[in-house]
């Protein structure tokens, strides 16, 4: 399969932070009284990527596609069925998060962190503000309260919040203040990876700006790292350097975000440009490239799991499952045709 | 559909053994026997029996044995249909039992019919007329419902028709039909009698249900397919029939599970205040003079009713609602 | 920092910067006290949890003495002025044997007063059975006389009084099973629901066999199972042992469903991902989400317990006398004869049912008051 | 506005929500007009009323909420005009014009249909309920008939294996095949006039791009006026010719879609256009925002509802008075003083 050599990498001088390779998920779809096992959803199938110290990676495809459990391995909130993450910790060493018992975890929560999408559910309705952004400091080691209390103020200003909502609970403050708490919260142990899960999807698009200003800048303030998962195209090509594709549980493309959206390689993400409407009515409207609907990773199909929806699928591709190769410097494809179709961008 | 009846049925003679167990374990754990308190009754009325004797009778109710042989003969006893013989009455336990069992059940089937008749249309007048002036009788009625306990209703009920109608309201049978056989006319006379204490019994169980009915329609009201059947222009009543009603069944009639059994074992009380020929009353002597396998027996059949009961829910639950049926 | 600082925020009014500041059991607090049927029915559960500390101090006599010649003696009504004057009294009962049916009549008889005063020293008594004590709420002035604010039953002894200790056995009944209950249900269910696995498979499987239980006549059999030579104290436990058992199950249920879907809370998965010990995230973010919820349940668990000690001791299978509780009470109105004489002996059975609403209307408001997040 | 004869037209529409804390204003004044055939898209954000207005157009505000004012005068076909505001909500006469002569097609298509009946079998309910649409004669429609259509609108709004899927629960099918089932059900009556309230904002963009497809050709095929709620600007730019921009419970600015897109008048628009990434603009730099967030529905700002968040206020009076919808270019509407007073200058 893949290789180090073949995962884009982009500032190839520095190691990556972190290296996810042939990581698979699958969870067991059980029947009966007897709870019996027929079958797995592969919800991450064979997926290999690196993320650069200081880049953001961009995470994007329907939902179903596997995107939320690549994070949700990456940062152990699941154990992952096989594969590899080596993580580079700060003082250089790889380790890989795969195995760690919840024990061996602890030390590293506090430098992967994670920005939830739903900032209703991530926010404990019992506990002031002060108390969920502290939480992390004072599982950590903080004990001192009022050393906590200066941390929280100042990570409230951080994200743009005066200090006295500390004392606030989170049903008081507005969608888009919570997710900048949230933000505040998974800074607070001094992260380098933070994990971002759809982190404006469900905010109105007056205040989704703002928020995704707010992490620009904090990613270039603080020297961040972000995995970046999200279904929106244009939230995703805004914020990341650059941009991983999956569709049915594997990556299907990979490349840096200009020429990915500029010059897509894979008939999938080609189509999936095509499906965003464009917020231009003299933007003429494209035919619908796709047909049929997504398979279920529980029986994906034969070969090329995009298939049966390609309009460039042929034999090899009904037979041969395509392994992600190179095809430009920097940029990965998992197509079998990928030299020979001159597909659309977005531009 | 049908394996997951059949599932359901295989499970029973596993559930039925640990009930037999915990049946035996039960009647078994008083300190003594039967003939222990026959002794000690005999002695009260000053005549007495010998040591010998006690021994032969011991032997021949095989309590002698160790409790496991005891069991295991029971059990064996059992399968052959054969629920022993009553240490007291001295006849045969089914014989005991046999019409009270009838009786019971057709009091708990009776009840069951009356309660839902009353409970579901009060459910969905009051869900439907929210606030008002019904609805707030409707839940007045119901919070007493659930705090009266049963045989306190009888009580007064029984007080009432006496203190000031000078009638009795006890007994499933005028005087006449008390021990004559089965006859249309003895039917009858059940059926004018069977209400009172039906009512009696079901009180608390319509309250609870005419709530849980409420809550589940007003949930269902607030759906977004409510709103999607309104407007392809169905008029109120027929749409909330149609719809909300029909999924805030399924929740009523997985209560069935719960509901039908509480109304077999419920009858206990009730039947022991208002002297009704029951296997309640029955359970409560033979339980005070350890009548150890006759208590058995009834609280074997007592478990079997109650498993029966969850069993006939699943079924009407699996076989009304598709998401259950289809899912196997 | 370019970010900008909220403009809506900073123009909240004085009302809104309360409840942004206001926590959970406060919010609740505010939502309950709405309900005025469950403030008033609080209200009185907490006059009845009263008597149940100090029985003594509500009773006029010792609820054990006994006077055949005072047997069915109707209800004294209580009059408090005398001629105008604040003077309060009870009117003194007569009794004439009917010749025919040879039973004793009372009838009140209005020209003999018997004198009544409130804080009263009657009998000695001792507070919570150490602080001697023998002042009484209402009692007769003059110590030889009885008073009988609610009659008497066959024995002549006073309803009012026996009530009073009859309370105090049942209302702890109901609270100390229902303890029991929430105790072995928060600590089952909530392994089972948090750990998974097999562990919560067997449990599961226990609770569904409870469950299959005919509660009733199970309840029965395990009373008649208790030795006769037991006390009245390892009775009540026992009985209170009892009730709890199969009664544990529907919290059980209860927690688990909360604990599985606590799981999947994303504020769960923050605390884990922050470094939180398994033991922090349960006692910090689970069990507070929960908590006032299962209080709301419990309060509704307790009613159910205290009708069925009421009907076990009514059944004779429950608390036995010497022991007093409300169904201990109502075994003396069993008889239509009798209580077609002394309607009065069901007046415990109201009190039963005053004590189960008001439980009911107390459950009821907190269960809605308990999530204040879900508007 | 525009002169012809519109099937659909609001005036001053008003909808509140008596709550215990108080009076909420969801719709407050809201007028637009839909030409036959047309498709006229309503956007906002949350809480801006735009849902609300939906279900007012058809009789449908759910308890607390209830039609404070305005009238919604609709257009039969014989061209007599009924005023549904003043329809009672459970009559006979608003009765037969939901589902046949205005129909809709709800948000969540999973929710909206009922799970213990087959989706035909909810179809076949509104065919037979609205015969007359399909039997002018008055005659009633047997099942069989009805269940045949359904087979024939299903295989129209491209649900393959028609006669298996007529039998399916909706937890049965996709949530592409459910939302086109529910394009079938709203379709089934030959309404006129059809109210879209967010129909593709549960599903995935792919399927998303099929539906819009979908809807797009049947109307092209019908001549269905279509009433397009959504708060997705690209959707709007793609699919409506008419647009109405909504901000807490009032039309900020109206306008056909190449004005509101390209020359857009009210700082609201403007600014909510400006701040959406694209797929085509610069990335990786700060978007232009608006400051603040939406008030609290019982905070209600004074004055124009935007102006604690405009940036090209035009005086004190934007925080005491509410500007009311005035036509400022031909055939485009803004609620705005800067362009009252530039209209009047002129």
């Amino acid at each position: 399969m893949t290789t180090g050599a073949a995962m884009g990498e982009a500032r190839a001088a520095s190691p990556a932070l972190l290296r996810v390779r042939n990581l698979r998920k699958f969870f067991p779809i059980s029947k009966g009284i007897f709870r019996r096992t027929v079958g797995h959803v592969r919800a991450v199938d064979d997926v290999s990527f690196d993320i650069q110290e200081g880049e953001a990676l961009g995470l994007v495809g329907e939902s179903g596609c596997g995107k939320t459990t690549t994070s949700r391995c990456i940062l152990r909130a699941m154990t992952p069925t096989a594969g590899e993450m080596l993580y580079r910790t700060r003082d250089g060493r790889d380790v890989d998060l795969a195995p760690l018992s919840r024990r061996d975890l602890r030390p590293l929560r506090a430098e992967i962190q994670m920005i939830f999408q739903d900032p209703f559910g991530s926010l404990n309705p019992r506990m002031t503000l002060f108390d969920n952004v502290g939480e992390p400091l004072l599982v950590n080691g903080m004990r001192n309260r009022s050393e906590r209390m200066d941390r929280v103020a100042e990570l409230l200003r951080l994200v743009g919040l005066r200090a006295e909502f500390m004392h606030r609970f989170p049903h008081a403050v507005s969608g888009g203040q919570r997710q900048r708490i949230g933000i505040a919260r998974a800074l607070s142990t001094n992260p380098r990876l933070v994990v971002a899960d759809e982190p404006v999807s469900a905010l109105d698009v007056s205040v989704q700006a703002q928020v995704l200003n707010l992490l620009l800048e904090l990613q270039q303030r603080l020297g961040l790292t972000f995995l970046f998962v999200a279904h929106d195209l244009s939230v995703v090509r805004h914020i990341s350097d650059r941009v991983a594709v999956m569709y049915v549980g594997q990556i299907v493309e990979l490349a840096p975000t200009s020429s990915l959206f500029a010059r897509p390689r894979h008939p999938y993400t080609s189509a999936l440009l095509k499906a965003v409407p464009v917020a231009d009515p003299r933007v003429p409207t494209g035919d619908v490239l796709l047909k049929g609907e997504v398979p279920s990773p529980a029986n994906p199909p034969s070969g090329c799991y995009f298939h049966p929806r390609c309009p460039f699928a042929d034999e090899r591709c009904r037979r041969e499952t395509p392994p992600l190769r190179d095809i430009a410097p920097g940029h990965v494809v998992r197509c079998h045709h990928a030299e020979r179709l001159e597909l659309a961008g977005a531009a | 559909m049908a394996r997951f009846i059949l599932q359901r049925l295989l499970l029973l003679p596993l559930l039925m053994v640990i009930f037999s167990i915990m049946v035996f374990v039960i009647v078994e754990a008083p300190p003594g026997d039967f003939l222990t308190s026959y002794i000690a009754t005999l002695s009260s009325s000053g005549s007495s029996i010998g040591a010998e004797q006690v021994e032969a009778l011991r032997a021949q109710y095989g309590l002698d044995q160790p409790l496991y042989v005891q069991y295991v003969k029971w059990m064996g006893n059992l399968l052959q249909g054969d629920l022993g013989l009553s240490l007291e009455y001295q006849r045969p336990n089914s014989e005991l039992i046999g019409e009270q069992l009838v009786l019971t059940i057709v009091l708990a089937l009776f009840s069951f019919v009356l309660t839902w008749i009353i409970a579901v249309p009060a459910g969905i007048y009051s869900a439907i007329r929210q606030r008002s002036v019904i609805d707030y009788v409707l839940t007045i009625i119901n919070y007493i419902g659930v705090a009266t306990p049963n045989f306190m209703l009888a009580l007064v009920l029984m007080w009432g028709a006496f203190a000031y109608f000078g009638i009795g309201i006890t007994g499933l049978f005028s005087p006449d039909y008390q021990g004559a056989p089965w006859s249309w006319d003895k039917f009858v006379d059940l059926m004018a009698h069977v209400w009172l204490p039906s009512l009696v019994l079901g009180v608390a169980g319509t309250a609870r249900l005419t709530r849980v009915m409420r809550a589940n329609l007003l949930d269902e009201l607030n759906k977004p397919y409510v709103v999607t059947a309104r407007a392809k222009g169905l008029s109120e009543w027929t749409l909330v029939l149609r719809y909300p009603v029909r999924l805030a069944f399924n929740p009523l009639i997985s209560t069935i599970g719960w509901y039908l059994p509480q109304l077999f074992s419920g009858s206990l009380i009730v039947a022991t205040v208002m002297n009704l020929p029951n296997i309640g009353p029955l359970l409560l002597r033979a339980l005070v003079n350890q009548d150890m396998y006759l208590a058995g027996s009834i609280l074997l059949i007592y478990c079997m009713l109650t498993i029966v009961g969850t069993l006939l829910s699943d079924i009407l639950l699996a076989w009304i609602d598709p998401r259950i049926r289809m899912d196997g | 920092m370019a970010a900008p600082i909220d403009a809506a925020a900073s123009a909240t009014s004085a009302a809104e910067d309360r409840i942004s500041v206001a926590s959970n059991w406060t919010l609740v607090w505010w939502r309950f006290r709405k309900h005025k049927l469950a403030l008033l029915s609080a209200g009185i559960l907490a006059l009845l949890y009263l008597v149940v500390l100090c029985p003594d101090f509500f009773s006029t006599q010792d609820p054990e003495r006994t006077d055949a010649r005072q047997a069915f003696i109707p209800i004294q009504s209580v009059h408090f002025f005398d001629e105008g004057r604040w003077s309060p009294w009870v009117p003194g009962v007569v009794g004439k044997r009917n010749p025919v049916t040879l039973r004793m009549e009372w009838g009140a008889d209005p020209s003999r007063k018997v004198r009544i005063g409130f804080f009263v020293d009657g009998p000695a008594y001792k507070v919570l059975g150490v602080i001697p004590a023998k002042v009484r709420l209402i009692g007769p002035l003059d110590p030889s006389q009885r008073i009988f604010l609610l009659g008497s039953d066959r024995l002549g002894r006073d309803q009012w009084s026996r009530i009073m200790h009859g309370t105090q056995t049942s209302m702890t009944i109901g609270l100390v099973a229902v303890t029991l209950s929430v105790v072995l249900g928060i600590v089952l269910g909530g392994i089972s629901g948090y750990f998974g696995g097999w562990i919560d498979q067997v449990i599961q499987r226990l609770i569904e066999i409870l469950q299959s239980v005919p509660t009733i006549p199970i309840w029965l059999a395990l009373s008649a199972a208790l030795p006769r030579d037991w006390t009245p104290t390892q009775v009540f436990f026992a009985i209170t042992v009892i009730l709890s058992l199969i009664g544990w199950t529907t919290l059980g249920r209860e927690v688990r469903g909360r604990f599985l879907a606590l799981r999947e809370e994303d504020f769960v998965l923050a605390a884990e991902l922050a470094g939180c010990s398994r033991a922090r995230i349960i006692l910090r973010h689970m069990v507070p989400t929960f908590l006032s919820h299962i209080i709301a349940t419990s309060s509704l668990a307790i009613p159910v317990m205290i009708i069925n000690e009421t009907s076990l001791s009514f059944l004779g299978l429950g608390i036995r006398p010497p022991a007093i509780s409300w169904g201990v009470l109502l075994q003396e109105a069993q008889n239509i004869q009798t209580l077609a004489l002394a309607p009065w002996l069901l007046l415990p059975g109201l009190l039963v049912i005053v004590a189960v609403l008001a439980f009911n209307l107390v459950g009821d408001g907190l269960r809605d008051a308990s999530d204040p997040y879900s508007k | 506005m525009t002169p012809a004869a519109p099937i659909l037209s609001v005036r001053d529409l008003r909808v509140v929500f008596d709550l215990d804390e108080g009076q909420v204003r969801a719709v407050d004044g809201v007028s637009f007009d839909v030409q036959p055939g047309q498709i006229v898209g309503i956007v906002g954000e949350s809480g801006c009323g735009k849902s609300v207005t939906m279900k007012a157009l058809l009789q449908l505000v759910d308890e607390p909420g209830r039609l404070a004012g305005g009238s919604i005068a609709y257009r039969r076909a014989n061209g007599t005009i009924l005023d549904i505001a003043s329809l009672d909500p459970r009559g006979r006469e608003i009765r037969q014009i939901r589902g046949a002569e205005i129909a809709l097609i709800p948000q969540e298509p999973m929710a909206s249909f009922s799970p213990v009946h087959t989706v035909g079998d909810q179809i076949v309910e509104a065919l037979q309920l609205h015969a007359r649409q399909w039997r002018p004669d008055g005659g009633r429609l047997s099942r069989a008939d009805a269940r045949s259509i359904v087979v024939d609108l299903f295989r129209d709004v491209g649900i393959s294996m028609p006669e298996q899927r007529v039998d399916a629960y909706s937890w049965q099918l996709s949530g592409g095949l459910r939302q086109r089932a529910m394009i079938a059900m709203a379709l089934s009556c030959k309404p006129r006039l059809l109210i879209a309230d967010e129909p593709t904002t549960a599903i995935d963009v792919t399927t998303q791009a099929q539906v819009l497809a979908l809807l797009r050709e049947l109307q092209r095929k019908y001549g269905t006026a279509i009433i397009f709620i959504t708060h997705d600007l690209g959707v709007i730019a793609q699919m409506a010719s008419e647009v109405v921009v909504m901000y807490l419970g009032r039309v900020m600015e109206q306008g056909p879609v190449d004005s509101i897109f390209h020359a857009a008048r009210h700082p609201y628009t403007r600014a909510l256009l400006r701040s959406m990434p694209s797929l085509r603009g610069t990335t990786r730099v700060a978007l232009p925002t608006i400051a603040g967030s939406l008030p609290h529905p019982f905070n209600r700002p004074a004055g124009c509802p935007f102006n604690p968040r405009c940036e090209e206020r035009a005086g004190p009076r934007c925080a005491t008075h509410v500007p009311e919808l005035r036509e400022v270019v031909a055939g485009q509407a803004a609620s705005c003083f800067l362009h009252h007073d530039a209209a009047e200058a002129s």
